[in-house]
Order: C-alpha cells, then sequence, then structure tokens
C-alpha cells in the first residue's frame, strides 16, 4: 500500500524538481507517441524543447519565445490575483479582445495624426476597455449575486461577436477594398508597438509583462491587499472579519485582471497581431488560465510557465515544419505535459510512504 | 411568419448536443467535481462514436461507443484530480487540449467519409433528441429520489461529512466523472453522427463551455438544464430564423443573442434568489475542492 | 457488576506521523453505562472512538464487539455490527434535509415516506422534535444536534458514541440530552460519551476512563471525585485556580443604541433593537440558545455588519457605519467564534494570522506594506505570553489543537490592548485547562480597565466571568442583571424557556 | 544535381477540415507528383491569423523555402512583412489584395461556379424558395449569392432568396441550424458558402438538395449534393512552382475561374433531370470560353439604383469591392 501524508508546508526542493520531473516523463511519453507515429522521436523531442533556445534558426525563434509569452504571462498575473481570492474570471479572452478594440480605436480614430500621446494613449484605452469588460461580471456578481464564471465566459462569445462586427463595420479599413479587417497599426507609427531592441522580440508587451510579475508578486507577498486577496479565497469569513468587503475584491479582482488582459490585447493589436480581425481573439485568454495554475498562481512560477508554454507552441511549429509532423500531434503532446504537471504538483504537496498494513 | 412549432422541432435538435453533456456535468457538479474537460470529452465522443458507426453501419453501436470513449477519456482526468489529487480547473482545461489534439490525430482517416442513415423516431425526431428529453427526468429522479444519487449529493455537498459517514468519496466521484464522460461522449456524437454526418476536426466548435455554462445556470437542478438547453438552444435556432424570414435585425446583434440572453435570464434568477431570500438550490458545498482522506 | 460487557479494546495503539495518538489503550464499556471519555485536547480521545467506528485503522490491539472480534473496514461495517456515533463535529449536509441526512446515516434506510414517519415518531418519544423537510442550513446548533442524535436512534445501536455532543448546546438541550441517554442506557444501549464539561460528567456518567497522551492513565467513578480532582487526573497536575479580584466598574466605554439589523443570510437572525451599556472594567455576559442571534451581535460589535453611525458609540465616537478595520483602529476588537475559517485562516501560518487583525494596532502594517518581522515577533509573543502549544509562529493555523488555536485567537487580541474586546464562545470545545487561562485572559483584561462582552451559551463560564448578564432571544436583548445573587432558574426563566428544547419550533 | 526548391505552404485550418485547406493541399500534393524530385514542399497548418502567422512564414522562410503560399486572406499583412525581410523568398498570398516585388496574389472566380449553381438550383426548387448559408459578409461570399441569385431568376422567375449568416466558415454543429432554418423557412434548395458538410446533411433530411463546398462532398451524392463547386489550385500551384523553377516568376495578381481550371464543377448527378443538366453544363461552358459573363446587364442595385446597362459586364474592381445585393434580393447584409 502507498499513502500520501501532507507536507505541513510545501516542499521547496520537489517545487524546482517536480517541473523538470514532468518534462521529462512527457519527453518519454511523447518520444513514445511520436514513435508510434512513426516520427523519430528524439528528433521531435529535440525539435521542440531544444531548436527554438538553441537550434540553427534559434537566433530568430528565440526572440519569439518573449513574443509569445508576453501575452500569457500578462493575462496570468491578473487571473492568478483573482484565483487566489477565489474569485473565477475565465473570460479574460474576451478581455483580451475588448482592450484590443478599444486601444485600436484610439489609434484607428487618430489617424492620420501624429503624436507622442496616442500609444501611451492607446495603452490607457486598451486597459480600460478590459477593465470595463471585467466589470461587467463584478458588478453583476456585487449587484445580483450572478456567477462570475458564467457571466465572464459569456462575454467571451459576446466579445468574439464585436470584434466581428468591427471587423466587418465600424472599424474596416476604407482601403481594404471591403474585406474585413482595420488598418494595420504597424504601418502607423505613432499606434505601432514594435520591436523596442531590434532582435530581442521585446516590445512594450514583454516589458508590461515583466513589469507585472515584479507589480503581482509585490502585491502578493508584500502588500496586505494581497494578504487579503489570499484570505478571502481561504477563508472568506476570515475576510470580512478581517475588514474586507468582497465586493471591493470582486471588483479589484475582475477590475485588474481585465484591466491586464486589455492591455494584452493592445499590445497584441498594434504590435505582433497588427489589426483588428473578426479573428483576433487567439486562445491566448483560455491559455493564461493553465498558465496561471502551471505556475502555482505565483507571479514567479507564472514567468516561468508563460516561457515553457511558448517553448511548446514554438517548438510544435518547428516540429511541423521540420518533421511535418501534424498540428494534433503536438496538441497531444502539450496536453500530456499539462498532465504531467499537474499530476507530479502532488509531490509537492505530499510526501508518499510506503505502509506496511496487515 | 413564423411558426413556433418548427422552431421548437428545430429547438430540440439544436439542444441535444448540450442538453447530454450539461446532465452529465451536472451530475458531476453534484458530485463536488469540477470537470472543464467537456469539450475534450465531447470531441472524443464524436470521433469515436462516427467511428464505430462508419465501421458497424449501425448509428446506435456509434452513440453505445461515445459513450465509453468519453468515460475511457474521463478517466485521466479522474486518475489526476481523485489519485493525484491535481487542481481540478487545470485538469479540466488540459483534458480539452489533450481530447481536441487526440481526436484530430485519430481521425485523419476518417476524414470525408458519410455517417451511417438513422431511422427517425417519433414525429421525425431523432431517437437521441428522445433519449436526452428522457434523461432529464431520469437524472432528476436520481438526484432527488435515488438512494445513490442521495449519497452523491451528500459527497458533492460536504465530503468530509460523507467520508465520516463511511461512503468512498473518491469511488462516488470516479463513477460521477465516468458518467459525465459518457454523457458528453454522446452529446459529441450527436453532432457527428446525427448533424453534421461526417467527422471533421473541431466539430464540436465550443459546445462543451456551452454546456458548462448551462450547468451554472440551471443552478444544479435538471429541469434548470434543460430549460437552459433549450433556452441557449431555442435563441440560436432563433436568430436563424429570424434571418432566413428576411427579417431586418442587425445580424451581429442577433449573433450575440444566445449569450446575452444567457446572462440576462442569469442575472434574473441570481437576483430573485438574493432578494427573495429563498434558500435552495446553490453550488454544491464541495464543488472543485480536492478529498484526501487520512487513515 | 452484573451488566456484560458491549465493547472491549485490549492495547489498541494508533500512530500518526511523528504523534503516538493512541498507546496500548484498554477498556471496556458495559451494557447499560454511560461511559465518559475525559482528556485534554490531543489526549486520542477522538482518535480512538474513530476507530471503534471504522474511520481510522488501528496499528495495534484488538478490539470486541459483544464479544466478537470486532475490526470495521469502513463507517458502514461498524454501523451494520451496531455501533453509532455522534461526530466531535457536525457531519452534516447543509443543503440536505432532516430525512435525507438520516438516510445517509443509515444502512438501509426506509422509503422517503415510511422515514419521515419513523423520524417524527421516534424524535417525539425522545422528546426531541424535528421537521424531516427542513434544511440542515436552517438549523440551530441544537436542532442539528438532534438530527445527529436521531440518526444514531433510528439504527437501534448496541454501541452509541458521543464525541463532545454538548459544547454546542444550553444546559437545557444538555438536560434533555442525559435524559435521552438515560432512557437508552436503561433499554441496554452502552453509550461511550466524550466531553470537556466535567460537571455534567460527574452528574450524569457511570464510568469514567482517562486518556492523557494517548495512554489510559485511570478509571473512576466521576461522581466520586470533584471536577478539580477529575482535571488533575487528566492534566497530570494541579488546575489553577480562577481569580475574578481587583475589577472595578469605571466610565463608560460602549454604548449600543436601539440596534435593528434584518438577517444576513437566509439562515441568520434579525436583530432587533438591541440596546446595551458597557463600563470599563466590566464584563457583560450573554447569553441565550445558539441561533438567536449570537452571531449577528458578534458581527455587528466587530463591524462585520453596519449599521447607522450612531447606532454604535465607542467613548461617544459613532462607529455603526464604520468597518472592523476603523473599529480596530479605534479600539472596539472582537474575536468570532469559529476558530477555524472565521477567527483565524486554517492555511495561514501563525503569523500572518496575526495580520487578520493586529496589523495596525500593532503597527505590523505601514501604509499597505506588511512588516514580516514584526509580524514574527507578535506572534511570538502571543504564543509565549499564552501557552500556545506549538512548535512555532510559522506553523499553520490548522495544525494546532482547538484549545491552543483558541488561545492563539483570544491572545492575539488581548495583547492589542482593546479598549473593549466581544467574544463568542471563547472556550468553545477547549479542554479545562486551555479554558480556564481563556477565562483568566478576559478576567485579566477587564481588571486593566478594558471592557469585554462575553457571549456564550455555557451558563457556568458566564456566572464565572461577568458582573452583569442579559439573555439574546430570537434577535432580542433583555434587560441586564447583576451576576450576584442570580440562580439558574432565574436564568432559565431569562432566557426564555420556551425556547428551550422542549417546545422547540417545528 | 541541383538542390531541390523548396516550396512552403502556410494553412489557416487543419488538411482534414474537408474544404478550403483541403483543396490546399490537394493543390500541394499536385505540385509533389508533377515536379517530382525537383521540389520539397512543407505546409504549416491551422495556423491562426495574426501574430503567429507572421511568425510561421518566417520560419518558413528561414528554413530555406524560396517559394511560399500564404492561402488565407488574414494571412496578407504578414505575408508583406516577411517578404520585406527575405528579398530573395518567392510569396503567393490567396485572396488578398496587397502585392510587392516578390509577392504575388491570387483568387478564384467562385461566382462563375455560382451561376452554374444558381441555374440547377432555380430549375430545381418546387417551393421558389432558395436559402444560401453566407460565411461573411465579404465581396466574395456576396458576389456568389448575387450570382447564384441572377441566374437561378433567369430561369425560374419566381424565385426567392433566403440569405443565413453564419458568421463561420467552418462551425458544423451552426451551418446545419442554419440549414434547419432556411428548411423551416420553405426552402428545398441551399447553397453554401461555409466549408462543413452539415448543411448537405440536413437537406438529406428534409428531402431537399444542395451543392458541395469548396471540395466535391461526394459521400452526400447523387443526393442531397447535386453538383459541387470545387477550389482546384492544383494549375496554378503547377505553374507558379514552373515558373521559379525556369526562372520566369514574376509578381501578378491572378483571379481565374472555370475557363482556367482553377473553378471546377463536380459532376452534376442523375438527381438533376438531364435537360437541366445540359443547361448547366451549357452555361458552364459559355463561361468557361469567355462568351459570358455572370454579371451582364442589365442589373439594379438592391436599393433600386442602376448598376450594368443592357449588356454591359462588371468591372474585376467593382466584383472586387462588391458590396451590395443585386435588384431582387430582399435580404439586407450586414454593416
Ligand atoms: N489525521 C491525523 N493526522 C495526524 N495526526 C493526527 C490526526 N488526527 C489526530 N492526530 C493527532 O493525534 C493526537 C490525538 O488526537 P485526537 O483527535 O484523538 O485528540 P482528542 O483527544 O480527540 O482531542 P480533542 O479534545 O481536541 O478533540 C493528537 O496529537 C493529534 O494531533
Ligand atoms: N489531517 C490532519 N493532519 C494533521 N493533524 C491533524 C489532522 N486532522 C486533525 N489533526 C490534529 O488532530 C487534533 C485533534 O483533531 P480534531 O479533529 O479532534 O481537532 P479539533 O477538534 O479541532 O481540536 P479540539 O478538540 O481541540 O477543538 C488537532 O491537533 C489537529 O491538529
Ligand atoms: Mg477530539
Ligand atoms: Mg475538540
Amino acid at each position: 500500500m502507498i499513502r500520501l501524508v501532507p507536507r505541513s508546508e510545501t516542499s521547496m526542493g520537489w517545487q524546482i524538481a517536480t517541473p523538470v520531473l514532468a518534462v521529462l516523463a512527457t519527453m518519454v511519453m511523447g518520444g513514445l507517441l511520436f514513435a508510434i507515429m512513426g516520427y523519430d522521436p528524439v528528433a521531435a523531442i529535440r525539435t521542440i524543447f531544444w531548436d527554438p533556445l538553441f537550434g540553427p534558426a534559434a537566433g530568430y525563434s528565440r526572440p519569439q519565445l518573449l513574443v509569445k509569452a508576453a501575452p500569457l504571462i500578462l493575462i496570468a498575473s491578473g487571473l492568478a490575483i483573482g484565483f487566489r481570492a477565489g474569485i473565477w474570471n475565465i473570460g479574460a479572452e474576451g478581455q483580451y479582445i475588448i482592450g484590443g478594440i478599444t486601444g485600436a480605436a484610439v489609434a484607428l480614430a487618430a489617424y492620420p495624426a501624429d503624436g507622442m500621446w496616442i500609444f501611451p494613449a492607446m495603452v490607457l484605452a486598451g486597459a480600460l476597455g478590459g477593465w470595463a469588460w471585467g466589470m461587467i461580471p463584478a458588478l453583476l456578481r456585487n449587484w445580483f449575486g450572478a456567477s462570475e464564471i458564467l457571466v465572464s465566459l459569456m462575454l467571451v462569445y459576446v466579445a468574439e461577436k464585436i470584434a466581428a462586427w468591427m471587423a466587418f463595420g465600424p472599424m474596416r479599413n476604407p482601403e481594404g477594398f471591403g474585406m474585413p479587417g482595420s488598418r494595420n497599426l504597424t504601418q502607423y507609427p505613432p499606434a505601432a508597438n514594435p520591436e523596442l531592441i531590434a532582435g530581442t522580440g521585446a516590445h512594450w508587451g514583454v516589458v508590461a509583462a515583466a513589469l507585472a510579475v515584479l507589480a503581482t508578486w509585490f502585491l502578493i507577498s508584500r502588500h496586505i491587499r494581497g494578504f487579503h486577496i489570499r484570505t478571502a479565497g481561504l477563508a472568506p469569513r476570515a475576510a470580512r472579519f478581517a475588514g474586507v468587503k468582497p465586493e471591493t475584491l470582486v471588483a479589484f479582482c475582475l477590475g485588474l485582471s481585465g484591466a491586464l488582459a486589455g492591455m494584452a490585447g493592445l499590445f497584441e493589436a498594434s504590435g505582433p497581431a497588427g489589426q483588428i480581425t473578426d479573428s483576433f481573439g487567439s486562445g491566448y485568454g483560455f491559455t493564461a488560465i493553465i498558465v496561471a495554475f502551471l505556475g502555482r498562481l505565483h507571479p514567479l512560477g507564472i514567468l516561468l510557465a508563460g516561457l515553457l508554454l511558448a517553448l511548446t507552441y514554438i517548438g510544435g511549429e518547428l516540429a511541423q515544419l521540420t518533421l511535418q509532423l501534424p498540428a494534433a500531434t503536438v496538441q497531444v503532446f502539450q496536453g500530456m505535459l499539462l498532465f504531467f504537471l499537474l499530476g507530479f504538483d502532488l509531490l509537492t504537496r505530499f510526501r508518499v510512504e510506503r505502509t506496511v498494513t496487515a | 411568419m413564423i411558426d413556433p412549432l418548427s422552431v421548437f422541432l428545430l429547438l430540440l435538435a439544436a439542444a441535444t448536443p448540450i442538453l447530454f453533456a450539461a446532465l452529465g456535468e451536472l451530475i458531476v457538479e453534484r458530485a463536488g467535481v469540477l470537470n472543464l474537460g467537456v469539450e475534450g470529452m465531447m470531441i472524443t465522443g464524436a470521433l469515436a462514436g462516427f467511428a464505430a458507426a462508419h465501421a458497424t453501419g449501425n448509428a446506435f453501436i456509434g452513440f453505445a461507443v461515445a459513450a465509453l470513449a468519453g468515460a475511457a477519456i474521463s478517466m485521466l482526468f479522474a486518475l489526476l484530480t481523485q489519485f493525484l489529487l491535481a487542481n481540478q480547473v487545470a485538469s479540466g482545461l488540459a483534458l480539452t487540449l489533450f481530447g481536441l489534439g487526440l481526436a484530430a490525430l485519430f481521425g485523419k482517416p476518417l476524414e470525408g467519409i458519410k455517417a451511417p442513415p438513422m431511422p427517425a423516431g417519433p414525429l421525425k425526431v431523432n431517437w437521441i433528441v428522445w433519449l436526452g428529453l428522457l434523461m432529464v427526468p431520469l437524472v432528476w429522479w436520481f438526484l432527488n429520489r435515488s438512494r445513490a444519487g442521495l449519497i452523491l449529493r451528500g459527497v458533492g455537498e460536504n465530503h468530509d461529512a460523507a467520508h465520516a459517514l463511511g461512503y468512498d468519496v473518491r469511488r462516488v466521484r470516479i463513477a460521477a466523472i465516468a458518467f459525465g464522460g459518457a454523457m458528453a461522449g454522446i452529446g459529441g456524437a450527436f453532432i457527428s453522427i446525427a448533424t453534421v454526418l461526417q467527422w471533421t476536426e473541431g466539430m464540436t466548435a465550443g459546445a462543451g463551455w456551452i454546456a458548462l455554462a448551462i450547468v451554472v445556470f440551471s443552478n444544479w437542478t435538471a429541469p434548470g438544464v434543460l430549460a437552459g438547453a433549450w433556452l441557449f438552444g431555442g435563441v440560436t435556432v432563433l436568430q436563424l430564423r429570424l434571418q432566413a424570414a428576411g427579417v431586418s435585425v442587425p445580424v451581429q446583434l442577433l449573433s450575440m443573442a444566445p449569450y446575452l440572453a444567457t446572462i440576462i435570464v442569469l442575472v434574473a434568477i441570481s437576483a430573485m434568489q438574493k432578494f427573495s431570500r429563498r434558500a435552495g438550490g446553490g453550488a454544491p458545498g464541495s464543488l472543485g475542492r480536492n478529498f484526501h482522506a487520512l487513515r | 457488576m452484573t451488566q456484560p460487557e458491549v465493547f472491549r479494546a485490549e492495547g489498541v495503539g494508533k500512530s500518526y506521523p511523528g504523534v503516538r495518538a493512541n498507546d496500548d489503550v484498554s477498556f471496556a464499556v458495559l451494557q447499560g453505562e454511560i461511559h465518559a471519555l475525559l482528556g485534554e485536547n490531543g489526549a486520542g480521545k477522538s482518535t480512538l472512538v474513530k476507530m471503534i467506528y471504522g474511520l481510522v485503522r488501528p496499528d495495534q490491539g484488538r478490539m470486541l464487539l459483544n464479544g466478537k472480534p470486532h475490526h470495521p473496514g469502513d463507517p458502514r461495517e461498524a454501523r451494520a455490527a451496531g455501533v453509532a456515533m455522534v461526530f466531535q463535529h457536525f457531519s452534516l449536509f447543509d443543503a440536505l434535509t432532516v430525512a435525507e441526512n438520516i438516510a445517509l446515516g443509515m444502512e438501509n434506510p426506509p422509503p422517503r415516506r415510511a422515514l419521515s414517519d419513523q423520524i417524527a415518531t421516534v424524535s417525539q418519544e425522545f422528546g426531541l422534535p424535528l421537521n424531516p423537510a427542513r434544511r440542515i442550513a436552517t438549523l440551530s446548533a441544537g436542532e442539528r444536534q438532534r438530527v445527529e442524535i436521531i440518526r444514531c436512534l433510528l439504527q437501534d445501536p448496541k454501541l452509541l458514541i458521543m464525541d463532545e455532543p454538548t459544547s454546542v448546546l444550553t444546559p437545557q438541550e444538555a438536560e434533555l440530552l442525559f435524559a435521552t441517554l438515560r432512557k437508552l442506557a436503561d433499554q441496554g444501549t452502552a453509550i461511550l460519551y466524550i466531553s470537556h464539561k466535567l460537571d455534567e460528567i460527574r452528574t450524569h456518567c457511570d464510568r469514567a476512563t482517562i486518556l492523557r497522551a494517548g495512554r489510559v492513565v485511570d478509571s473512576c467513578d466521576p461522581r466520586a471525585h470533584s471536577a478539580r480532582e477529575l482535571a488533575a487526573l487528566m492534566v497530570g497536575g494541579e488546575m489553577r485556580q480562577i481569580d475574578r479580584s481587583g475589577r472595578r466598574a469605571g466610565e463608560v466605554l460602549l454604548q449600543v443604541q436601539d440596534l435593528s439589523l434584518p438577517a444576513p443570510t437566509a439562515e441568520g437572525t434579525a436583530l432587533k433593537q438591541i440596546s446595551l451599556t458597557l463600563r470599563a472594567g466590566e464584563i457583560l455576559g450573554i447569553g441565550g440558545v445558539a441561533g438567536n442571534g449570537q452571531e449577528e451581535l458578534l458581527a455587528a460589535l466587530s463591524g462585520e455588519l453596519r449599521s447607522p453611525p450612531q447606532t454604535v458609540l465607542l467613548n461617544g465616537t459613532q462607529l455603526g457605519a464604520a468597518g472592523p478595520e476603523q473599529r480596530r483602529k479605534a479600539g472596539l476588537l472582537a474575536a468570532p467564534e469559529d476558530r477555524l475559517g472565521h477567527a483565524a485562516v486554517p492555511d495561514f501560518s501563525l503569523t500572518e494570522n496575526t495580520l487578520l487583525t493586529a496589523g495596525s494596532r500593532k503597527d505590523l502594517v505601514r501604509s499597505g506594506l506588511i512588516d514580516h518581522k514584526a509580524a514574527t515577533a507578535y506572534a511570538r509573543q502571543v504564543i509565549d505570553s499564552f501557552d500556545v502549544r506549538t512548535p512555532g509562529p510559522g506553523t499553520a493555523a490548522r495544525a494546532l489543537s482547538g484549545g491552543n488555536l483558541q488561545k492563539f485567537v483570544i491572545g492575539r487580541e488581548v495583547l492589542q490592548a482593546p479598549r473593549v474586546l466581544a467574544v463568542n464562545q471563547p472556550t468553545w470545545g477547549v479542554d479545562a485547562g486551555a479554558a480556564a487561562a481563556v477565562r483568566q485572559s478576559l478576567l485579566d483584561l477587564a481588571r486593566d480597565g478594558a471592557g469585554v462582552i462575553v457571549i456564550s451559551q455555557d451558563l457556568d463560564e458566564l456566572l464565572e466571568l461577568s458582573d452583569r448578564f442579559c439573555a439574546l432571544n430570537e434577535g432580542r436583548l433583555s434587560e441586564p442583571r447583576p451576576t450576584e445573587g442570580l440562580t439558574l432558574d432565574e436564568i432559565g426563566l431569562m432566557l426564555g424557556g420556551a425556547h428551550g428544547m422542549e417546545v422547540a419550533s417545528i | 544535381q541541383d538542390e531541390p526548391l523548396k516550396v512552403g505552404f502556410i494553412y489557416v485550418g487543419p488538411v482534414g477540415d474537408g474544404g478550403w485547406t483541403y483543396q490546399h493541399d490537394q493543390g500541394r500534393q499536385a505540385v509533389e507528383a508533377e515536379f517530382g524530385d525537383r521540389v520539397e514542399t512543407t505546409f504549416i497548418e491551422s495556423v491562426p491569423e495574426g501574430a503567429d502567422a507572421e511568425r510561421a512564414i518566417t520560419q518558413l522562410a528561414l528554413a530555406g523555402n524560396k517559394l511560399i503560399f500564404t492561402t488565407s486572406f488574414g494571412f496578407m499583412d504578414a505575408t508583406i512583412n516577411v517578404a520585406q525581410k527575405f528579398p530573395d523568398v518567392k510569396f503567393e498570398h490567396a485572396t488578398g489584395y496587397k502585392r510587392a516585388e516578390n509577392v504575388s496574389t491570387y483568387d478564384a472566380r467562385f461566382y462563375e461556379g455560382r451561376a452554374v449553381m444558381g441555374t440547377i438550383a432555380g430549375r430545381m426548387t418546387e417551393s421558389n424558395k432558395i436559402g444560401y448559408i453566407g460565411s461573411f459578409p465579404i465581396p466574395e461570399v456576396i458576389q456568389g449569392i448575387n450570382s447564384s441569385y441572377i441566374h437561378a431568376k433567369k430561369v425560374n422567375p419566381d424565385v426567392e432568396m433566403k440569405v443565413v449568416w453564419a458568421y463561420s466558415w467552418f462551425d458544423p454543429a451552426k451551418e446545419a441550424d442554419a440549414a434547419s432554418a432556411l428548411l423551416a423557412e420553405g426552402v428545398d434548395v441551399i447553397l453554401q458558402h461555409t466549408d462543413s458538410t452539415a448543411p448537405l446533411a440536413k437537406a438529406q433530411e428534409a428531402g431537399a438538395i444542395g451543392f458541395g463546398q469548396a471540395s466535391d462532398m461526394s459521400a452526400f451524392k447523387p443526393n442531397p449534393r447535386v453538383s459541387s463547386i470545387i477550389d482546384n489550385w492544383a494549375p496554378y500551384y503547377i505553374e507558379r512552382v514552373g515558373a521559379v523553377l525556369d526562372g520566369s516568376w514574376e509578381s501578378k495578381a491572378t483571379w481565374a475561374g472555370i475557363g482556367d481550371g482553377e473553378v471546377e464543377i463536380g459532376e452534376i448527378t442523375d438527381a438533376v433531370p438531364a435537360e437541366v443538366k445540359a443547361e448547366a453544363e451549357a452555361l458552364k461552358d459559355k463561361i468557361a470560353s469567355g462568351e459570358y459573363h455572370p454579371f451582364t446587364g442589365p442589373l439594379n442595385k438592391a436599393d433600386g439604383s442602376a448598376w450594368l446597362a443592357e449588356g454591359q459586364t462588371a468591372t474585376d474592381e467593382e466584383l472586387a469591392g462588391m458590396n451590395f445585393f443585386v435588384e431582387g434580393i430582399t435580404a439586407e447584409i450586414p454593416k
């Protein structure tokens, strides 16, 4: 018989060791899968985990890691705050879309004016848009007790429809031959979010993600508001006793995660994506939920989890490209990685003991 | 004008996949488990069901296999959350990712093949639609009238107390998860076998998420799930009917309607509960929390 | 002794990681006796009875039930063998009805209607009326207790185990419980009874087995000993004497004026025109049956529930509309009844738990920033001053026994030197030693010039501590009466005998 | 002797979508078959439009592909951006309008095929109601709706067209619901500009007919699928790869139709009466030979204003930006 004995404190050593173990296990199982599918497992694993970092085209893909990870980290940092307080914003995707739209709206309204104010105003508008979209479930929960899980999720679909409406209607590029999609903001310098230092992939979104990691770390571990957030998640009555108003917290958490997601949307719309299209929502908001949990809701963990997921995405693309591995195989592989990470997490919280029972 | 009966018949079919999936998830959540992997289980059912229906030429065998496949893949989630005590939200999301990938991978050889025909049931309505409707009172009866349902609710409401009374929390939950998987599998198979009649990658297109939303919407009751599925299916069908009838309503607004309607009704129900101070319903007490017993 | 043995344990042992919870425990329970199991918090009482009930498996030793080996693999086997148990912490399902809760505790419950009838019959027979259709969430603590008891009674148990059943009951309810137990014992049931209330054990139990640190240290007839003697046996030393000296009522500190609040939840109680005055150096005792507004009154004092500004005055300052943090700054502190999850966060360390209430008064938080060093120091101070037994301030609150956590929670407030401290059920489920320490700290606080409000269901505790006494009844507070000279009967009248167990609302 | 020419493809969907992407991949396979060892093709499937597209295209370029087909409108800006960084790589972007030295665009005149479908639909309908499932209100789709309607009307003056927008290229459940809604309106012929077979399945249940879209959808032959409009990219892909191989590649805009074999009419089944079939095939031939343009006046816009005079044909520019229905269609284009 094997039994699990809870650790009185989570084990630091295992916290570091389990992700490594999980990645190794995924490599073994994934390799097996690739072999069964008729691909060279060693080449596949190397392509996914090694080549994006050190392969022949790493000079290009390494910065791309940042580009891909930045929105995930930015959104996940905000989500983790809410998750710790037991506030389940699973509609970050919607806030991301709306933030992209409101941010881009500023640029499109200003076009073709020039000015230093335009980009900061866009960031502000993006954050505001995301914040406002996050405040809808917050207010509905506070006023009527409506589940923020459901409302925020439904609002993702609404946001997607709004994106489609924008792309086909008010924001349609007048010079675009009637095709959907706004002007490309990267071609409008005052509104563009370019690479800050050539060859690093670091655009303003990467900077914002780094700041978000620092800020949320500070909030959670040093600030009383963060303490109250954790309290509310673990023991809501104790939080109220400490003087926290649940309504305030709901609004704070949904507003904050909304604003961060909205900013991520704007950075994407003005940088890597470049424009608002009907398919602007790209799933970052949902993937960020996984990132938040893989990172154990800890800012540093989120940073690493975001980079790891970005690695598998980019490595997966490379594997498609060089080995013609179908996209689905990569998806299965990612699923496996998540399973192993989640499963091995057990070891940080429990000791496994063999028991001798009669 | 649009006649209500035809809308209703359309609604029945449109609501069926989410009805199955949501009834399954209802049982899972009443047992205290939050499985966000519905979409992954649905697509697995859609593929396995289609493959079996195609191989045997019998659609009903397809549905049976879909149920088994949905239950089988849900066991991955059960392993993670019930034995390895992994976070349920993340495990469910991982299951969705995994299921979508797996189905896409194994579905390659089945692309472009047509499903075997299905004999229509009474009123020219598919048998599985009737089965879905039948499941509503069955699930209700199971939850509210049967001993096993009582135990399941107990486990979901307070797993510590259920454990103290000698119930095997883990076993009950695994059974519930398997049932949820089977129902999601049937829901998915309805799309491939009865609606689209073909296998295509990603064909469930978010139905699993709607099913999850409907469970919350239903306030964790079987009739509520039916109402939610019908409301959602109804608004979906109606907005297309209005378009087809040439009624000039902004299409963008119409296409948001199902989601907005769901939000509005949810708010109305929540508000009624909040202000009428009527106790009852609500999320199971142990929802989403893992249970670990020391012996 | 002529009665046959119903249960016997021989050399039973059980270890948890790092703890020997039970060690070579041997004792027997006879048919028709009420057998007390005594011991400090953590002595191993619950562990022992959990083994009898099949929830925990012993590492060593053997158990016999009616002469046959008894090694239940799970509670259902134990129930089948004739063991029933009422748990220390309610094991009820809030969202389910009384009937459903009872059905879950039975192996083969009859159909719904028959079960409802049976519940009605049995509950009438034992004078514990219950409406089978009510949801648990709407019941008072006493009524919940009834559900647990009826659940056991319906199974016709040979051995009935009760783990601290009276810690949430009023004296009247407790009396009624003992009448029921006696009736059962007379019918031949063996009863194993765990409690920290030594007086009730002395008056009602036939025999007592005393555990200390997992071992049986003695067995005696409790009626032949004083409470002090019993306590000394448990602790293995002398109990300290409560010191009530040195208090004098001073100026008015706290005034509550005409405070009315709607029930905060569907299950809650509305507060109706509550008025009270508290002076410096005074302890005001508030008694009453649980569920009559105690939690709401405490919440209205702590600031969790807000009211119009002028309804709560501290030194003349209007605080009714202020939140908990503002009230703490002004000197009005509180400690709620529920230690785990309300007064403290189970998963937080003791250090983090100080931040819950002591942030501003102890300067642990400055302009939003947490001073972890100061918090650790304060936690250590509470631990030292209140003799909280724990490895250190880094320990999670959930890893403390109830008594020790209670000392910590009270200590955390007392050391902040409040002007007024309001506590609810300060010694709930706490062993005699820890309870004495907590009570003494409240007396000391009042002696040093603070005002203290003690809300409790334990009348002995209230009579021991308070200068004035009033009763809370369906959200209304009675006129306070000086405690001196007050008899238990008079108190019973104040509590409104109508609200005792006999005529409980259905 | 030489290194093989590396040719890359970026797909917006999975190759198994049975529609748009599937047909592009058929084109890729045709290139392989045609040139054998002289080419080496690679593809990346399911690439979302937006940031991921630019990276995927760059990866293809970095991997040494000298000719890259980007097969969705949404890849337009990404294609242009990457093309700037890789001047020696040739790019082919489907359905877009931005070109460069090393970027060509190509598209198909689907409306030509729609004219044939419209003719069959107009003849076959008994209820005189034709349903059309539109994906998005973009010129390409609007051209198709207009073309179908014009030619249905030509053979059946009583015909009415009902339009439902799915707002998706591929969402089987939604398309099924849309088809059901149309059928409930009394429609007995369904045209679709979405990629799944769900509408055909619904048509079959209701005894109505429909057409294959993008691919042949032959599983539904002979009924309800009575014909189909097939995207056949193979001729164009072979031509362009050949041009790179022999060094004659130049940036250009191609808009090919039935005549070039890029738009194919799938087998018209026996469910269609012989004379209707003959009529449809005659129309197809006339379009293929260039003798007839599907948008030939007199034609008015839906708001009643004049568009094309007698005998006048629409210019490519007009078609490329088409944002109105022709007279007779009562539905509205969502704005
Ligand atoms: N599940 C467990 N895991 C680890 N240790 C445990 C567990 N349950 C009990 N213990 C330990 O076993 C010892 C006996 O605990 P037990 O609950 O039996 O005490 P008790 O006499 O019932 O105390 P109380 O009066 O507080 O109810 C304690 O030291 C306790 O910490
Ligand atoms: N899972 C566990 N792991 C470690 N210790 C435990 C566990 N469960 C209970 N204990 C310990 O067992 C002791 C008593 O257990 P019990 O459940 O009776 O606690 P309690 O009722 O809160 O304590 P008290 O009777 O003092 O109020 C406590 O010290 C508690 O810390
Ligand atoms: Mg105990
Ligand atoms: Mg206790």
